[in-house]
């Protein structure tokens, strides 16, 4: 049975109208496309009134299908979808051709951008009359909430979801959650102790009844989708028994074995074999370290387990795996520091007194290993003068292209810190600075009165290669000065690397397992970079703070909160809707060559054994078709992006290109009758 | 026209049936596979009036020709059309029969002649008729020639075409029975389905909505490829799926019907028996498939990976369907602009 | 891959040394560079600023003068090693002077398509093609207690030569562990060692090479190893000039890297070409190593 | 001959979320290009099945454009690289058709990249309108020699029944 299809073209005020004829392709769709019952143009589609003129067409006209040429389905599919639903018309009959942003607002010639919108139109046309009505999936939404990471931004995420009376998993990966906020001294522009501010949220987490705090754990597999995730965490062994454990510290007093910690305190202190990384940490359950432990390395030992008074030390604890069932996932996973051993013309590594900026926040702080005093390597000397290198492997084509973002401020507080605890000159040197938060500016002029010297330019070497007697035991900072257009050199004693922020090592593992990607740099890709900063393509999981890209504290927390907010709003709902865009599997016909189950990165498509088929998870699935334009049988359907419907749709588009063969074409031509 | 059944006669006392074999641009296989079916023979016989068959009875084209319009209850077209001949047969024979099959590849999809469609009639006889080609003893350089004058007046040879097609591009079809040639036990079913009346619906294949793997008892786990290799460079297990151990294996692509039996003695399936049901393109979708299963991410790597282990991608995605896909043919100069 | 070798003019006369212990090494770790017959000078540093279209012609010369066999162009000088890049990459990028140039080739009967030939220096290819495994493999004299000062300067690694980093190349530092030797990690390593300055402004020449040598001196190296004919003749034969300049006592040899590799590799010193440097080289390097072995047979 | 200038008629097929909202962008920011691309749209990179571009070409296309996510920033995780793979093949499939590698482009735009697709689309346009029309569908008639050589058959016939008639 024929289809009665109605055309709608918007003329968008003078949007659309203004480079394209939309009365006469309104009157030539009508005249010229089969099936086509009414067609019409209007001056605002997606008003009040030519919403109702679409469902009063329908009710009256008993239209089957509506081509609506108008805007991007990404403003208004929505909207006419639901014009067509209220007038009894399957949402999914409807499609909505893009002859705005696609057409007249990006053509010059008036006749050539008609022609444009006239083909888009045909194959509109063309396409919906294969169009098949869908209907909408619903699933409920498991109210408890995973959030992996926990620093200040997933720290923010499960206080907000715990105070609204909903559980989350809180998983971190290292020992003590905090993240490296704990590490700082001061943060900027206030001058607030970092732990001060800090550690409240930590341990309101580590008390908070609604939340299941998962430190020394990591992430192992995700399945499931929106609404009902099905996670596998790895608790690593703790060798020490969680619950018995009271936090005492007396095993780590104890314990006979230092190492160098190159985590909490960056490589400029040291720690037990069995260690808290700080005082302050949540839980207060300390961790073996088994690479470094006596006992691990020559069976001897046991200092800590002869002393705990509530026998807590397990030294055959094993790694164990725990199944958690959540609606929703906030990953706050941050970022790592820059190896600043990748530009060793500025010497890290080689050159004693350069540092890194987290090696100088740990110098900084007062509970850090030299109690917060500046002194250079040798542990007494306070350095007389201090070079702060910006912008090292960030805004550079050869490691980093993009601007960390935090690491201007982070050098005014550095230079603020040494002039108020050091009398040594202090200079900066940076390609611009960068200050653009509230209060940020007004503190880099608080830095320039306090006596910070600026020089604009790009350090090309730090080196020790004296060449006049004043260079003599120095590190001499090479650069041009921009400002004043010459090259100059600065003999000084103490060298700081601002490292650029990097996304972790093993981000897009991470973010292969819950389903969401990253950019080319690792940071992972927000649903809309300005309108939707914390929702990810994956439905049900969210992304905040640095993992998504650098920022600074107050951004990382607004982005946990909102992502939180987020979640909560879909537990509250209770419900959510799932696009009916579907592929499936004609299993009859399924040969099971296996070619489509690997195809799939959300591992939507089983294969049966007992069958030897392949069946879609519908659930899983989220649409992309990929395994549809693989099936070398052709046994598997995309719902509203099946063959048939594209094929119609090419050849809607290209309905002035059918040329007219040399001879007209078999079936019109007049060709001999056989002889008889 | 394939709304009733042929008019069958098999001993009911009702009138025998007329069947036609016709073949076209073919190699003749098809006719052998027909007699594959052994003893069953005689039930075709007992069914049906053999009226055409060139290739094993005498039956003169006039005789066809004197025929009222549907005459024929069956026939069964091999071979694709390309040449002026063939193109009238196949409307003559359109126009006298019930039920027209495109029977085989050939008359299906053009098969190994519509490679021919690589080239055009020129380049075709340049290879056929000089010297220069090892087979070819030709000195006076004699080309084949349309139209002789002859005393009684002018004689004429068909023409050859550029392009060959395939029956269904060149006259309305009823069924399709795929397969080069097409086995001979499903020759005998589609027999059977036209003596029974059930008729499928116009213009459906007959043979099975799935494809060779379906079939092929080897192990299939996890494709990844990472070097596709040719057939003359390994020697495969006979355990594991072929394509899986880097053999360009179409099994996955071609409709069964065959019972898997290249996989089977260790050869891969070159894909005789066509695309599966609702396929539009057969070597789009092969190499789709194939594409999709690469083992890597890097385009130079992949188009190596692709160049060396696919070095004729025509022959070996469209070897037997480049006629019937909808490309068709490989490029020809734009047609010179008509007289009129 | 089989390698053609383009020695450059240098080699053939100041730098005789270069090409003799390039030559000898080859042999001894037995791999094939077959040199090109025919070649013509690379016009050097300057040719470039006088006449590009005339530079780039007789530097693609030398390029299309490689034949079907080979496809790696192997130079031992730095400058010669950058030109042929340059010209290759300046073929493939400018189809203007890509048009005269054809032009010219063809005329002598001649044809280059760019990018079918890799030009390669030679310590990429000792160091990527040959490899760690295969040069330890054949070190018969380990290097042991000699302390070296590998020296990149500027056109072997910048620009970007895809194969180090070019602002602390690191390349030829971790050879040298690989023989033994105790390297010198000095940060002078990729500056400049005056090049021609030393035609202009002698005393600006003086000031970089003093640097160089300076820099060495102060993280006790017993020599320096070069790469380049430029550099070598700069600061061994310029070595004295220098000391009078600024009063100075340097007494570093100056010497091929390849000469070192040979005397790890067992190779007898005088098929080296040691001793045309000004700075005696063999006394430094016997007192060495004749000491070390002295000390382990103690 | 009125010299008209020629202008292609280009089918692109643009992924959802990155490529086809790249355009959405272009038109925002009203980044004019050339007209000539018909776009559809299609959910990802990876649903491009090699046979749309063949229904394109032999129903008229003279060209055609598939666009998708960077590699590695699929919405879809890592499906634009099975795009990649397939256009790859498909090319090298219709190049031995004769069919000019220019005429099937793979580009890759982000949804921030309004001013690099509409860039990519007029280089395109560009280097299709030198090559001229693709002319493929229809071109295998056979310049009306067919219908002569049918004729004749007709009257052959009929003439030899005559005569044994």
């Amino acid at each position: 049975m024929a289809e009665k299809i109605g055309v709608y073209v918007c003329h968008c005020g003078s949007n659309i109208a203004g480079k394209v004829d939309v009365e006469e392709i309104a009157q030539w769709a009508g005249e010229n496309l089969d099936d086509v019952a009414v067609s019409r143009d209007y001056k605002f589609m997606c008003s009040s009134l030519g919403q109702q003129m679409i469902e009063d067409d329908i009710k009256k006209e008993k239209l089957t299908r509506v081509v609506v040429g108008a805007c991007s389905p990404h403003l208004h599919e929505k909207t006419f979808r639901r014009a067509c639903s209220n007038a009894g018309m399957n949402p999914y009959l409807m499609d909505l051709t893009n002859i705005r942003e696609h057409c007249s607002w990006v053509h010059k010639d008036r006749s050539l951008a008609t022609e444009k919108a006239r083909a888009l139109i045909s194959a509109a046309v063309q396409r919906v009359k294969h169009q098949e009505p869908l209907e909408p999936m619903y699933v409920d939404v498991n109210p408890a909430t995973l959030v992996i990471g926990g620093g200040i931004a997933g720290l923010q995420a499960t206080l907000e979801l715990a105070d609204a009376g909903y559980h989350v998993y809180l998983v971190e990966r290292l020992p003590s959650i905090g993240g490296h906020m704990a590490q700082f001294d001061k943060t900027f522009p206030t001058l607030d102790c970092s732990a001060c501010i800090l550690t409240p949220k930590m341990s309101e987490a580590g008390q908070h009844e609604n939340v299941t705090l998962l430190t020394y754990a990591e992430l192992e597999e995700v399945s499931g989708s929106v609404g009902s995730f099905k996670v596998k965490i790895r608790q690593k062994s703790r060798c020490v028994d969680y619950d018995a454990c009271t936090g005492c510290g007396i095993c780590v007093e104890k314990c006979p074995r230092k190492v160098l910690d190159t985590e909490f305190e960056a490589g400029m202190g040291n720690r037990k074999a069995i260690y808290m990384p700080f005082p302050q940490a949540v839980p207060r359950v300390p961790v073996i370290d088994q690479d470094s432990c006596i006992w691990f390395e020559r069976q001897k030992c046991r200092a800590c387990e002869k002393l705990c008074p509530t026998d807590a030390i397990k030294f055959d604890q094993e790694d164990e795996l725990i199944d958690i069932e959540v609606g929703n996932i906030i990953i706050a996973t941050g970022w790592k520091p820059f190896d600043s051993k990748k530009i060793p013309q500025y010497g890290y590594g080689r050159l004693a007194n350069v540092y890194t900026s987290m090696e100088f926040e740990r110098l900084c702080n007062a509970a850090g290993p030299t109690n917060g005093k500046i002194v250079m390597r040798d542990g007494k000397t306070v350095p007389k003068s201090i070079a702060i290198v910006h912008c090292v492997g960030s805004r550079d084509d050869r490691h980093n292209p993009y601007c960390s973002g935090i690491c201007c401020m982070a050098a005014l507080k550095f230079g603020h810190l040494v002039l108020e605890k050091t009398d040594a000159e202090v200079y900066s040197f940076y390609i611009d600075m960068r200050t653009n938060q509230k209060n940020y500016e007004e503190f880099y002029q608080r830095l320039l009165g306090e006596g910070m010297r600026f020089v604009r330019g790009k350090v090309s070497e730090v080196t020790d290669a004296a060449r006049m007697p004043t260079e003599q035991g120095k590190l001499i900072v090479q650069c041009e000065d921009t400002l004043i257009g010459r090259q100059q050199r600065y003999p000084v004693d103490m060298v700081i690397l601002m490292g650029a922020l990097e996304p972790q090592e093993d981000a897009r593992e991470l973010g292969l397992k819950c389903g969401i990607s990253c950019s080319m740099e690792g940071w992972y890709t927000e649903r809309h970079p300005k309108l939707d900063p914390v929702a990810t393509m994956t439905d049900g999981v969210f992304v905040a703070g640095t993992c998504q890209g650098p920022k600074d504290i107050p951004a990382s927390v607004a982005q946990g909160a909102a992502a939180a907010a987020r979640v909560a709003g879909m537990i509250t709902k209770g419900k959510v809707m799932i696009e009916p865009i579907v592929a499936s599997i004609n299993e009859q016909a399924c040969s099971g060559c296996k070619i489509c189950n690997n195809m799939c990165p959300y591992n939507a498509i089983e294969f049966i054994e007992e069958t030897e088929t392949s069946r879609v998870i519908t659930a899983l699935c989220k649409g992309c078709g990929t395994c549809v334009a693989a099936c070398p049988a052709g046994v598997i359907t995309g719902a509203h992006f099946n063959n048939k419907q594209i094929f119609a749709e090419i050849e809607g588009a290209l309905w002035d290109a059918l040329q007219p063969a040399a001879e007209s074409s078999s079936q019109a031509e007049t060709v001999p009758a056989s002889a008889s | 026209m394939s709304e009733s059944a042929p008019t069958s006669g098999n001993g009911n006392g009702k009138a025998k049936g007329k069947l036609a074999i016709y073949w076209a641009a073919s190699c003749g296989g098809c006719e052998i596979s027909i007699l594959g079916i052994d003893t069953k023979i005689l039930d075709v016989a007992a069914a049906f009036d053999l009226v055409m068959c060139p290739c094993i009875a005498d039956g003169k084209v006039r005789d066809i020709e004197k025929m009222a319009d549907g005459e024929i209850d069956v026939c069964l077209f091999n071979g694709g059309i390309r040449t002026s001949e063939q193109e009238y047969m196949a409307r003559l024979l359109r126009q006298k029969s019930k039920c027209l099959i495109a029977f085989g590849s050939c008359a299906t999809e053009g098969c190994i002649p519509g490679l021919g469609n690589l080239h055009n009639r020129q380049e075709i006889f340049d290879n056929s008729y000089t010297s220069e080609t090892h087979s070819t003893e030709n000195p006076d350089n004699v080309r084949p020639q349309a139209v002789t004058e002859v005393p009684e007046g002018k004689l004429h040879l068909p023409i050859f075409y550029d392009t060959l097609k395939t029956l269904d591009q060149t006259v309305d079809v009823d069924y399709y029975l795929p397969g080069c040639p097409p086995e001979s036990p499903r020759i005998w079913e589609a027999i059977e389905v036209l003596l029974s009346g059930n008729l499928p619906a116009k213009g459906a294949t007959i043979g099975e909505n799935t494809t060779v793997c379906d079939y092929c008892p080897r192990t299939r786990k996890n494709k990844k490829i990472k070097e596709f290799k040719r057939t003359w460079e390994v020697i495969p297990d006979d355990e594991t799926c072929l394509l899986e151990q880097g053999l360009i294996c179409a099994g996955l692509a071609t409709r069964a019907g065959c019972g898997a039996l290249c996989p089977q003695v260790n050869s891969p399936c070159i894909g005789c028996y066509g695309p599966n049901e609702g396929v539009e393109d057969y070597g789009a979708r092969f190499l789709s498939a194939l594409a999709s299963v690469i083992d890597s991410e890097d385009p130079d790597e992949i188009d190596e990976i692709i160049s060396k282990g696919i070095p004729d991608p025509i022959g070996t995605f469209y070897r037997f369907s480049l006629a019937g896909s909808l490309m068709r043919r490989g490029k020809r100069p734009a047609p010179a602009a008509t007289s009129q | 891959m089989k390698y053609a070798y383009y020695p450059g003019c240098s080699l053939e006369s100041g730098s005789a040394a270069y090409d003799k212990s390039v030559k000898a090494v080859i042999e001894q770790l037995g791999f094939g560079l077959d040199e090109l017959d025919d070649w013509n000078c690379c016009g050097a540093t300057e040719y470039f600023s006088q006449n590009e279209l005339v530079a780039t012609s007789v530097i693609a010369r030398n390029l299309a003068l490689v034949d079907d066999r080979h496809d790696q162009l192997v130079a031992p000088c730095a400058a010669c090693f950058l030109n042929l890049k340059k010209t290759d990459k300046l073929l493939a990028e400018q189809p203007k002077i890509r048009g005269k140039v054809d032009q010219a080739l063809a005329a002598g009967g001649l044809r280059y398509r760019p990018g079918r030939v890799q030009v390669r220096h030679l310590l990429d290819v000792l160091y990527t093609d040959i490899g760690e495994q295969a040069i330890k493999a054949k070190v018969v004299q380990p290097l042991t207690g000699l302390r070296v000062a590998p020296y990149y300067g500027c056109q072997i690694v910048r620009p970007l030569n895809g194969f180090d980093n070019p602002e602390y190349p690191m390349k030829l530092d971790e050879m040298f562990t690989w023989l033994g030797a105790e390297v010198v990690d000095y940060p002078v390593k990729a500056h400049c060692c005056g090049g021609h300055m030393t035609q202009i402004s002698e005393e600006n020449a003086f000031e970089l090479i003093r640097r160089l040598l300076q820099s060495a001196a102060d993280y006790r190296a017993d020599l320096i190893l070069c790469m380049c004919p430029m550099c070598q003749l700069n600061m061994d034969m310029y070595q004295g000039r220098v000391n009078n300049f600024f009063n100075t006592k340097f007494k570093l040899p100056i010497v091929y890297f390849t000469q070192m590799l040979g005397v790890a590799l067992g190779i007898d010193m005088k098929k080296l070409g040691f001793g045309k440097e000004l700075v005696a080289a063999e006394p430094v390097i016997r007192g060495k190593l004749e000491g070390q072995t002295a000390a382990a047979t103690k | 001959m009125s010299e008209q200038v020629f202008e292609p008629k280009i089918v692109g097929f643009l992924c959802n979320w990155c490529s086809y909202r790249a355009a959405d962008l272009a038109g925002s920011a009203r980044i004019t290009h050339a007209p000539n691309v018909r776009i559809v749209r299609v959910m990802c990179s990876g649903r491009v099945d090699p046979s749309f571009v063949m229904k394109a070409f032999s129903l008229g296309a003279d060209a055609v454009l598939i666009a998708g996510c960077h590699p590695g920033e699929c919405h879809y995780i890592e499906q634009n690289y099975k795009a990649m793979r397939r256009f790859h093949m498909l090319r090298q499939t219709l190049k031995a058709m004769g069919v000019e590698e220019q005429r099937i482009q793979l580009v890759w735009a982000s949804a921030a990249e309004g001013q690099q697709l509409a860039e990519a689309i007029d280089k395109m346009v560009d280097e299709v309108r030198q090559l001229g029309p693709l002319g493929w569908s229809g071109n295998w008639e056979e310049n009306g020699e067919r219908i002569q050589a049918l004729e004749d058959i007709v009257k052959e016939h009929e003439q030899a029944m005559e005569v044994t008639a």
